[in-house]
């Protein structure tokens, strides 16, 4: 059973993980970022409500949709606004922007591929390591309906199989790969992609955030207990373009209304309301509090300096 | 433009002529059909295949999954019973993924079973460096050039581009056609009707007598840039664009490092491990007695390309470094 | 219902191929193929009996166990002895041997990839071929249960079923690559990653070539209906080492006996004999008739000549 | 030989050698861990990790399914999480299908990420015609130049590939370490003990006056062959063995092509295409000045390798192909 505490927790999380994300376009706008975007609007539930049952050393392997992985996982917000920018202060040190590879190695933040697939065998890896390595840390791997199309995701799953690994992969199925919707690309249902493996497969609302985290939750327990591997496809739907600026002509009509009625943020709100674990006032609240902490962040973040060419030649 | 034909020209963009070209073969021919990742109803990330979808159906221009094994690998099958597959991947920085279709099948597969095949297959590659990161912004040109099988193709001009995909496309073996991404936008004349320009021919795209300029993609249109700086200062270089690295026209190249005896070669892959190492080469070895200056290469410095607009200033090459280059041997 | 006239050629049909590889194997002994070789003597009733009811214009992308699929596609003997003798009168006109690259465009044979799951792409994509041009072909790839594991099974699988493609996997599931016992590599049952897919997944006794023809015949049914693609799994085993000259440190007790009882050719042989459809004179007669088709073709196939060192630079 | 130890040496073959590196350093650090295809029970297809698994156990000698692209990409994932992973990939050949990783993740994670990572990670790649077929046969280190993260090792002899494959798994940084198939029967002596090779410096395999030649892996072999029969006509030629690309032993070579002033490149990897290239083209650039003579690459022909022994004959560089190349500048 989630706390009222931690249900109003979820509501914060997903806040600030929507606030970042409206600031760091405000930044985009301003010229600030030279950068394409792929926003995470709509899809808050699923980096919250999976990355909160997670520890400091279980890893991560994070998807290009919005930034709520890296936040959720408890990287400095200054940090991801700077690496934006592209300027010292950024976890990157002034080499990232565009699509960032934000990384923080003692979260357990292992990065993200520019090639989509990337992540599947590394998060095998990571699962490897932490079971060679006697622990019972876990990895999560997040990735798109699109991306399970990849190669990659079988030759992962099938070793994170057969091996035990204590990983958790996460489909974000959001029924578009850019333009291509799901029932073109992807024949079956990906969360039976499990039953080839002898998984666990389970398909979970991704607009819900508690759904997300019990179901995460209990896959987590399966894999640090040594059961290895669970296969969850999240539904859900992304309320912006593919990334800022797309035409977005392959929606069919009325699509989006439809999934904007179940927006993550806005419903579990009134899920606090109704059932009188929170007041709107205290929710306007932290909504009020999110917001200067971001704006906080963004101010910080915005007095570094470029870095000069000699970083191009750093940490190679 | 080496093009001799005295009709009216039409200006259209880059990417406007890789869709017309597109648009033309597949009018021509049945057996040429398109796929890739968002080339239908969304036109392909750069709008090269606008308008195909609407226009040649669903059967003939065809949306993927994001799965580029099967991109190539299935372009090579329908290529080996048939068809003239014309594939994209959209971003020429996935070549990694299908790196063994591309290098090891497609281009190899004629000759590993005895020529017995003909792989009549065009697999386009956006390239080049336009802010879409490390991974995406490359020009992977070079790691093909022992790939034997396959030419490899690279325009720099809108009516090279229209001409040579048209080529490439009616050509029975597998060509690798790599688009930089940054001139998608440049607009340029083209000759009317079926414009084909052939495979393997250099094109001289400024003629002179002092220092040869070899460029190719993007670096012809900084090489023109620094022609006209030089050209203040009394130096006149030549620009040769070779169109491609396969069939490589040295004929053309030597005939130039013949007159000038001073050779710069550019291009926006790094320099270690890009091909402006294997033209230098080929000089050194044949042409060594008529230099009378270092060869000079001009391209990214040896990183990684940062993700970073600001950075990639410090990485890329511009005209200003082969003005450079071109003073250093002149 | 197979025909008494079909069941007498599975046996005719096996025996070639099994004598095929006697013969090669006696040209490698005598140091006439410089080339390693990976015998199919236990598998035989795979090929014999999916490719059967093939047509000529039908396509197969060929495994590298044994030589079956090309024998039994129509592949002349002779061409293929002198592939392997690497002469100007096999297929590839003295460039092949080793794992050879045969091939012959009028027969629907596309070749075989040396690197192992280089066929699923290019099977889907001849299947998607068929369908472009309008006709009813299929394709049949054929691959071992270590080769599922490749990336490329996944791509081009989905890819298969979301486009009904005409195309039948089949994979031989000989329970090793090269050492490694198939349960020590692959996660669940092969055929189980049907369902992933959304296709039919059938399980076959690849030591019964009755069978694997029935299952093979009514995949090709559905897939020339224009009902799209199905996974078949033969279950079988390899008699001799991986490839000639393999140390079989790895093999289980006891294993190899229990499965020679189950030879394809001689259980079928004395189903034939115990059903009263064939003599065992018949037999021997065929057999003995295939041992001189054989050695007739080993005899062509030596007299011909090495290429030149021209031959490298043709048909590049 | 460059090493200095004076203790007595041990002969081993070199694919002892890499088993013996292997086995110390897995005896030495409980975080280095080797995995691959058929590397356990049964030994490697080289032999090259024979006894490991005995030895070792199978939590750290691992045998993996046919999954190339796990078979890096995980051991990336390991390395980035504390663990120092040696992996095999069965075939260099099977370079392409991991190209992704190799090149894209490898190669360039830590930079990507800001230089937050280090990837102390070893890929063994066996290389090299060994009659295993065209896509087999390859010798791909080329492809690498210009992955910048990733330094790039080939040893030619027992004592360097014990040595430098030590080297590479203390390294803190990815190392794509090629093996040429022919060399493991090959045996030579071995410095006993904790014996390192630094990476990234020269050797100087045979000293001479009259013309560098520098050569890797197999050719090395080829090369001494050749300064035998060269010295009988007088002609006395210095092989130097860079054992690998990156990083490059510049100084060396310099100071050799300074002495010589002529200059023979051999690889076994086709000519178009190879790092002869990029060797060559740097002398080019910065040596010019002391050659006498063009810069001659001896390599494979320009095709794909048949399959075929016989004809392979055809298409290798031996020893008489580097003869006729120093005759042809001398
Ligand atoms: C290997 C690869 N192919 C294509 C792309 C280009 N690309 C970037 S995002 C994207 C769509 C991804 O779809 P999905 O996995 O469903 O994630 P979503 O964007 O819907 O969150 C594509 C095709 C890429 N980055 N990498
Ligand atoms: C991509 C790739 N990896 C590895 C190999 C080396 N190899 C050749 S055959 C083989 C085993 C194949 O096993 P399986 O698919 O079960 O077929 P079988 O040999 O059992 O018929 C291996 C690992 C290869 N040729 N290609
Ligand atoms: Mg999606
Ligand atoms: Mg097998």
């Amino acid at each position: 059973m989630v706390t009222n505490q931690q249900q109003v927790k979820f509501y914060e999380d997903m806040v600030r993980v929507m606030l970042w994300e409206q600031r760091a376009m405000r930044l985009m706008q301003e010229g600030k970022v030279l950068a394409g975007y792929h926003s995470g609007r709509g899809q808050e539930a699923i980096p919250v409500g999976a990355i909160t049952p997670l520890r400091d050393s279980d890893c991560i392997m994070y998807a290009h949709r919005g930034f709520g992985y890296t936040i959720q996982k408890g990287m400095s917000m200054v940090d991801m606004f700077a690496d934006l920018m592209a300027n010292v202060g950024g976890s990157t040190g002034g080499l990232g922007a565009g699509i960032p590879h934000f990384a923080d190695p003692k979260l357990g933040i292992l990065g993200q591929g520019g090639t989509l697939g990337t992540c599947f065998p590394i998060a095998a890896g990571a699962g490897f390591s932490a079971k060679y390595r006697g622990t019972d840390e876990v990895t999560i791997c997040f990735f798109g309906d699109g991306t399970s199309n990849r190669g990659t995701f079988h030759e992962a799953l099938n070793v994170a199989s057969i091996w035990k690994l204590p990983v958790i992969w996460i489909c974000e199925n959001n029924r578009y790969a850019v333009s291509v919707p799901s029932e073109k690309s992807t024949a079956g249902r990906i969360v039976d992609r499990a039953i080839g493996y002898g998984i666990p497969g389970r398909s979970v609302d991704g607009m819900d955030v508690v759904s997300v985290y019990e179901e995460v939750t209990e896959a987590i327990d399966r894999a640090r207990s040594g059961e290895g591997p669970t296969l969850i496809e999240a539904e859900c739907y992304r309320f912006r373009g593919h990334h800022e600026g797309d035409p977005q002509v392959y929606r069919e009509d009325g699509e989006i209304d439809e999934w904007r009625r179940r927006d993550p943020i806005e419903s579990h709100r009134q899920r606090l309301i109704d059932n009188e674990v929170a007041a709107a006032e205290q929710l306007d609240g932290l909504q009020a509090q999110m917001a200067s902490e971001v704006e906080l962040a963004a101010q910080e973040a915005e007095n570094f300096p470029m870095p000069g060419p000699e970083r191009v030649f750093q940490g190679v | 433009m080496s093009d001799d034909s005295n009709a009216p020209l039409n200006v259209r963009t880059f990417s406007q002529a890789i869709s017309d070209a597109l648009d033309e073969e597949l009018a021509r021919d049945d057996s040429v059909f398109i796929w890739g990742e968002d080339i239908g109803t969304y036109g392909g990330i750069y709008g090269a295949t606008g308008g195909l979808f609407e226009k040649h159906g669903p059967e003939r221009v065809i949306d993927t999954p994001i799965s580029e094994t099967f991109i190539v690998g299935g372009g090579l099958g329908a290529a080996l019973t048939g068809l003239r597959p014309v594939v994209e991947l959209q971003s020429g920085g996935y070549f990694g993924i299908a790196m063994d279709e591309l290098y090891n099948k497609v281009a190899r597969w004629r000759y590993m079973h005895g020529g017995k095949f003909t792989v009549p297959m065009v697999v386009r590659l956006p390239e080049g460096a336009k802010g879409a990161g490390q991974e995406h912004d490359v020009s992977p040109e070079a790691l093909f050039l022992s790939a034997f099988g396959a030419e490899i193709v690279i325009p720099s001009t809108p009516a090279d581009a229209k001409g040579l995909l048209k080529s490439a496309i009616r050509d029975d073996r597998p060509v690798l056609f790599f688009e930089h991404a940054v001139l998608y936008a440049t607009s340029g004349p083209i000759p009317p009707g079926d414009h084909l320009v052939p495979i393997g021919v250099a094109d001289i795209k400024r003629p002179g007598s002092d220092v040869t300029v070899i460029a190719w993609s993007r670096m012809v249109i900084e090489a023109l840039k620094a022609a006209e700086e030089l050209d203040s200062e009394g130096i006149d270089i030549e620009v040769v664009d070779p169109r491609g690295l396969r069939p490589l026209d040295k004929d053309t190249i030597f005939e130039s490092v013949e007159k000038t005896g001073r050779v710069v070669i550019a291009h926006e892959a790094p320099k270690t491990g890009g091909a402006g190492g294997e033209v230098a080469a080929i000089i050194a070895e044949e042409m060594i007695e008529c230099l009378e200056a270092p060869i000079v290469r001009v391209a990214s410095k040896d990183v990684t390309l940062p993700q970073s607009r600001h950075l990639q200033q410090y990485v890329l090459p511009q005209a200003a470094q082969i003005v450079d280059a071109v003073r250093s041997i002149s």
